[in-house]
């Protein structure tokens, strides 16, 4: 028993340092700039086929940053063309956003077919079972955790003690306040989606050394990112993270206790509940006229 | 226009065209504007025998049965034809989309007036023509999907209505179920594994096995340890694997179509679990598959008629794969060694339909369905992925492919093959296919 | 008899304590100006009793009616209605538009009710907007659009009027003829509680004014009382010049 | 590596800019003049048709909105064309690859569910991402009925059952979730679709991924099977249009532009917000109907798929949103586009070429092709004169 209460554990952190990662990005971009980026998933998707096509040429310690960095101009560059020429309407941002998801599908069909493609990070796998916990953890699974934590002490490090970072975090407190104390939005904004891209494609590496590359690989992370983001307040970093875990752990219970086919269910439940009765999320401002 | 003239021209001398209104006031029964619709009906068809093919292109297996669908049509027409004529071949897209399915089939049907549709991959697009097919008594031979149902329900329930309709492979679920407890034994026989993990995508095409597999795999002496259905919607392999691994199970049987079994193989060779990976695996039958996995597949195996051609089934099988092989050998997209299994079958399809027009004296089916219907029921074909014969009327599965059966009443057309490299399969089951034994995974041994 | 009656009214958002227990009487036929510096919870005490803020504690009666719970739409319906701070037209619809749409009923089934155009002409009159009724808000200078609220909130045929700052942004001459037409509702029967951080333009228009600071009532009478009170100097010259 | 993406910034964002211009440029340069020639060419003929417009703004022009003299010539000319479709497009067909007439049918039924989408989330504003739900639950329950209760039910008891599914799970949505902030609506009618589509593909009771393929077709006759399905578009479109253009409609967009306004006006939002939906479920139900009727099979992937949920908003989106008759225009393009004109391309191209199109619709007309036209026919005799 004890031993299950360890499997769980250890299973259930590895996932949800995953989770945190699709989450946090999607999340920053929507406290900035007040954009549901829906293409989200398309460019964490986009990071899993880039990764795939350089680590054919190149080793995947060269193939990983590259990956990161272009996904990030990718994200940088569906803010400049598309997103800064509709973001003042919130409808309209929305579904521009959910457009370049479905084409990201079409496109990726057109290129690659709809067949999976695997690749590797780092290979091998460690067996925990000596130390009574019933799991060979690959360790991507472990690069994926160290990575999560790196990315969010990262990014804490540079909206906290960073002059850049910090007009961030005050655009994000306060778009009105922002800009009175002389911060240029738009910079801010393209660097938010800058940022929220490299995220993305580190998501996307994680996600598609773990379960291969496909088509409609974008749509699950993004339901989740969701998820976690209603769960978590919108806008807020740490109640991604916070929720990440939360949806995380609660997953492991349900495969643990009910059933593998029950996996999502419960998360959409849990949504539903917080969407009904607690709608601003666990960390989530009051929305405050502003 | 001159050209728009000679469009309505042509559309008005059509053979076809004709055919096509006799039918429209049949069913719409008339009036002055049915009529002047359908002289116009037969547009742009073409005058001779056409063959309309159906997959998903957006999917290896959709491209593979396009190509085996090609070299039929051209080698076929090179040897004299079917009943003399060169036949026409157009393939669509049916995007793995039901509506698009019937949207590309009424196309093939009402403006390229084809004689045969064959093709369509999973269960809900073939199912979603199948009223469509008979409607128009278009001859529709059924190539990649093997739910049972599709029969039952419609040739098996209502026969007059339906008996245009076919499958030349691959077996139905019903019998695969039984092939693969069949093969179980095999696997117990020779490595004493008798403890299995039962996994499948939680989707109704799996329901067979789930209702089957239990007391098929009793019956032969194997104990069930662990029974889970997997969301589609995306899975976590960790605890699924730690659940599986703490059951102590031998090997794992997995019904795996929709999910995409890549993570579960690699967290399977790097962790280097003790058990088996069996059963069938729809994303794992790529050709490339292991390459893809950096051969995270290898060891895994999958049932898959025609087993992608690495054992001569039958004497056709081997100068087919060659000669496929070469014919693609350059092309840019896979599969290029060997179609899937949809690709065998197809190719088996319309070489039994040159049979049997041949045998009727004519390509009209269409108008001869009754005709084409009773020839198709006596053929014995040997094709590529075994020897094609169909049920008749009053079986249980009417117009379904039959099983082949070999001397101790196991079924045969069904093999199972096995990565054992990067690229190389081998087929371990059935035992009259078989071109290696069953390995057990290295780190097993 | 009292039209509205505002009792131990109690505002708190999380730990912040915006109005704290505060009491107001308006008689029919008044006209109230409540004053205090900025942030001292006047808009507040508007929000509580229009609905668009739950009430922590107390209790809001108007014409009799405990309307503490109610929400907005069954404050205006009983005949209570607001002219906000912001001026917020929807810009789609003209001039005309924006009144038709709150003389509207709150009925599904009726599809073709509303003022007719004789009716919003009146609206308009009473504000002297009556000529710009075709012209678009984004079109209107600012004190036009301001009055644009005004007939809106005439339009739902109110017993009172709550005025949220009206003269802000206007200039002298805008102001006193502003003031002229709010007199002229007065004399129409029109009950009305006027806000305003400073007393520059209410002191010619009302007949009692209330003193808000900190969330708390702090003083009450005439204009010219007021304007001598040494408590409301303080919390004034704490923050701004009164 | 910052300084490197600041500067590729800078330079990207000057092009852009400069690309701006050159649009701008474009529209003064080469556009106004020849909107101004087509003005002076169309103004004449505004004026000879203004009579006939005028004789419909008295009698209608109250109930259904008064229109200019093109503009009452394009509506009539459209219904004309709708109506004579089944002699016109089989003789058209061939030019355009064929089928049109498979293609209009298609088309009405998918301008029902655009028109349908367009009176709730194009009105109001708060987007839904789960109309698909809609049309879907009136087709399971279709299905449902003919597997379990009777195969020999009369369409009207199944088809009237179906629409009140619909409208009952449209309620079901709508009341909890109408309270909620416009993109919280979003996310949970998007959470909506995905649990369904999970229900359907994983219960065989609800027929799962193959779906049911009991139902019949109303039939396989084009002509008749156009006109099942163009005649209750026409009708929904009649319908929606009355009440688009009456106060429903003005309070609809109030909601969308600022619902405080519409509070203090003494109008309930909330209530409003829950009978736009219920107003859209209904029609949305018959749709799922027809296209039961049309393809004879009740699929999630037919029905319920999120991709359907967003095929009819880019319909509405390029016909132009809050319009009604803009979606339904929207619908016809998709779908012409999509099945006839780029007939011969592979399906992913076709699709990108289509999410491009939404695309540039959304950044370059945000009110839509069909909205566009709609006003610069109405501006030609206001400019003219």
């Amino acid at each position: 028993m004890l031993g299950d209460i360890g499997t769980l554990v250890l299973q259930g952190t590895m996932i949800s340092a995953v989770y945190a990662l699709i989450a946090i990005g999607f999340t920053m971009i929507f406290g900035v700039g007040g954009t549901l980026n829906l293409a989200h998933g398309a460019l964490i998707m986009g990071g899993a086929y880039v990764f795939a096509l350089l680590s054919r040429s190149v080793h995947a310690a060269v193939a990983f940053p590259v990956t990161i960095a272009v996904i990030a101009l990718l994200s940088w560059g569906l803010y400049q063309v598309l997103v800064r020429w509709v973001e003042e309407n919130v409808v309209i941002t929305f579904l521009a956003t959910v457009v370049v998801a479905i084409a990201s599908t079409e496109f990726v069909l057109y290129q690659f077919g709809g067949s999976p493609i695997g690749m590797t990070l780092i290979s091998g796998a460690v067996n925990l079972e000596p130390y009574g916990i019933n799991a060979r953890t690959r360790y991507v699974q472990f690069v994926g955790f160290v990575v999560s934590w790196l990315a969010i002490g990262l990014l804490w490090y540079y909206i906290t003690h960073t002059d850049d970072g910090r007009s961030v975090l005050a655009a994000s407190m306060s778009e009105r306040g922002a800009q009175l104390t002389g911060v240029d939005l738009h910079a801010v904004r393209s660097k938010t989606w800058l940022i929220a891209g490299a995220l993305a494609g580190t998501a996307g590496v994680i996600l598609g050394s773990t379960g291969g590359a496909t088509p409609l690989m974008w749509l699950n992370p993004l339901a989740l990112a969701f998820i976690i983001v209603v769960i978590g307040g919108i806008g807020s970093i740490k109640g991604s993270v916070i929720a990440a875990y939360v949806i995380g752990f609660l997953e492991q219970f349900t495969v643990t206790f009910v059933g593998h086919g029950f996996r999502g269910i419960l998360s959409l439940v849990v949504l539903v509940v917080f969407l009904l009765y607690m709608p601003q999320g666990l960390y989530g401002r009051e929305f405050a006229h502003d | 226009m001159p050209n728009k003239d000679n469009n309505i021209l042509g559309t008005g001398r059509s053979g076809k065209g004709r055919v096509g209104r006799r039918k429209f006031l049949g069913a719409a029964g008339a009036g002055a504007l049915t009529t002047t619709v359908a002289g116009c009906l037969g547009g742009g068809g073409s005058d001779g025998l056409t063959i309309g093919h159906l997959a998903p292109m957006g999917n290896v297996l959709g491209v593979g049965s396009k190509r085996t669908a090609e070299m039929a049509v051209e080698e076929l027409n090179e040897d004299g034809g079917f009943n003399g004529e060169e036949a026409e071949l157009i393939t669509k897209d049916t995007r793995t989309d039901p509506s698009e399915a019937q949207s590309v089939t009424e196309e093939l049907i009402q403006q390229e007036n084809v004689d045969l549709l064959v093709g369509t991959f999973n269960s809900e697009t073939t199912q979603s023509i199948l009223d469509l097919t008979s409607e128009f008594d278009v001859p529709f031979m059924i190539t990649g999907s093997a739910a049972p149902s599709l029969i039952t329900d419609s040739v098996g329930s209502d026969y007059e209505q339906y008996k245009n309709v076919f499958r030349i492979g691959p077996i139905n679920s019903d019998f695969q179920a039984e092939s693969i407890a069949d093969y179980c034994a095999y696997l117990n026989e020779r490595h004493d594994w008798s403890r299995v993990a039962f996994l499948r995508d939680q989707a109704e095409w799996t329901t067979p096995f789930g209702d089957q597999i239990p007391d098929l795999l009793s019956e032969r002496g194997l104990e069930l340890v662990y029974e889970d259905a997997l969301s589609i919607e995306g899975t976590d392999f960790g605890p699924v694997m730690s659940d599986i691994n703490d059951s102590d199970a031998d090997f794992v049987l997995r019904f795996f179509a929709h999910i995409d079994g890549g993570d579960m193989l690699t967290r399977w060779q790097e962790g280097q679990y003790e058990f088996g990976i069996e059963g069938v695996h729809v994303p794992g039958m790529h050709p490339s598959y292991n390459q893809l996995y950096s051969g995270a597949a290898t060891y895994e195996t999958t049932s898959q008629s025609g087993a992608a051609g690495v054992t001569p089934i039958t004497e056709r099988t081997q100068p087919f794969v060659e000669s496929y092989a070469e014919r693609y050998q350059d092309a840019e997209d896979a599969p290029i060694q060997a179609p899937m299994y949809m690709g065998f079958n197809t190719y088996d399809g319309i070489s039994v339909f040159k049979e049997v027009v041949d045998a009727m004296g004519t390509t009209s089916t269409r108008d001869n369905l009754d005709d084409f219907v009773g020839e198709m029921l006596d053929v014995d074909f040997t094709g590529v992925a075994g020897q094609v014969s169909f049920y008749g009327e009053g079986s249980e599965y009417p117009h379904d492919v039959q099983e082949e059966r070999g001397g101790d009443d196991t079924i045969t057309n069904y093999p199972v093959t096995q990565w054992v490299s990067e690229t190389e399969l081998e087929c371990v089951y059935p035992e009259q296919h078989r071109t290696a034994d069953h390995q057990m995974p290295t780190w097993m041994q | 008899m009292s039209v509205l009656e505002v009792d131990g009214l109690t505002k708190r958002f999380g730990g912040l304590v915006a109005v704290d227990d505060f009491s107001l009487d308006i008689e029919e036929g008044e006209i109230v100006g409540l004053i205090g510096p900025n942030g001292s919870g006047k808009s507040t005490v508007f929000n509580c009793i229009m609905g668009s803020y739950d009430v922590t504690e107390g209790s809001i009666r108007f014409n009799g009616d405990d309307i503490t719970a109610d929400s907005t739409h069954e404050i205006v319906t009983k005949g209570l209605s607001r002219v906000s701070q912001e001026s917020n037209p929807i810009d789609l619809y003209s001039v005309g538009g924006n009144i038709k749409l709150f003389t509207l009923p709150n009925s599904i089934r009726s599809l073709h009710g509303g003022a007719s155009d004789e009716e919003i002409y009146e609206y308009a009159a009473r504000i002297d907007i009556e000529d710009k009724l075709e012209e678009m808000p984004d079109e209107l200078p600012h004190a036009d659009v301001r009055r644009l609220e005004i007939a809106k909130a005439l339009a739902t045929e109110p017993d009172m009027l709550l005025l949220d700052e009206p003269f802000a942004g206007m200039n002298q001459a805008e102001i006193s003829e502003l003031s002229a037409q709010i007199e002229r509702f007065r004399e129409n029967g029109m009950t009305m509680v006027v806000v305003d951080h400073n007393m520059g333009g209410l002191m010619e228009l009302v007949d009692r004014v209330v003193v808000l600071n900190n969330g708390d009532f702090l003083a009450s009478g005439s204009p010219e009382e007021i304007a001598e009170n040494e408590h409301v100097q303080e919390a004034y010259l704490a923050g701004e010049g009164l | 590596m910052i300084s490197t993406i600041l500067l590729l910034g800078t330079v990207l964002a000057t092009v852009t800019g400069r690309l701006g211009d050159a649009a701008g440029t474009v529209r003064q340069q080469l556009l106004l003049p020849i909107g101004q020639a087509l003005d002076r060419l169309l103004a004449p003929i505004d004026r000879g048709l203004e009579p006939a417009a005028n004789a419909y703004n008295r009698s209608l022009g109250r109930y259904f909105g008064t229109m200019s003299g093109l503009q009452f010539a394009l509506i009539v000319g459209s219904v004309v064309a709708l109506l004579t479709a089944g002699v016109w497009a089989p003789m058209v067909g061939p030019l355009v690859g064929g089928g049109l007439l498979r293609t209009l049918a298609l088309a009405s039924i998918w301008a029902i569910f655009a028109m349908s989408w367009d009176i709730q989330s194009g009105y109001t504003g708060y987007i839904s991402f789960g109309h698909s739900v809609l049309s879907g639950a009136a087709g399971y329950t279709t299905a449902l009925l003919i597997v379990h209760v009777d195969p020999g039910l009369s369409i009207w008891v199944t088809a009237s059952v179906s629409v009140l599914a619909a409208l009952v799970v449209g309620l079901l949505v709508a009341l909890p979730t109408l309270r909620l902030e416009g993109p919280y609506f979003s996310l949970i009618t998007f959470v909506a679709v995905l649990l369904f589509y999970r229900l359907t593909t994983a219960f065989s009771s609800l027929g799962g991924i193959p779906g049911f393929g009991q139902p019949d077709v109303f039939t396989w006759d084009p002509v008749m099977r156009y006109y099942y399905m163009a005649i209750p578009m026409l009708l929904i479109a009649l319908g929606l249009t009355f009440m688009a253009r009456s106060n429903l409609g003005m309070i609809l967009v109030a909601i969308r532009e600022n619902e405080s306004a519409v509070s203090a006006a003494g109008i309930n939002p909330t209530k409003f917000k829950i009978w736009s939906f219920a107003l859209s479920s209904i029609p949305m139900g018959i749709g799922g109907v027809l296209l039961v009727g049309f393809t004879g099979n009740v699929d999630p992937d037919t029905f319920v798929i999120v991709d359907n949920s967003i095929e009819m908003i880019a319909m509405a989106v390029i016909g132009g949103m809050s319009s009604i008759l803009g979606p339904l225009g929207g619908a016809f393009l998709f779908e012409f586009l999509n099945h006839q004109l780029f007939h011969g391309y592979s399906t992913p191209v076709r699709y990108l070429f289509l999410w491009g199109l939404v695309l540039l619709v959304l950044v370059f007309a945000r009110d839509g092709l069909f909205r566009m036209i709609w006003h610069r026919l109405g501006a030609v005799g206001g400019e003219s004169e």
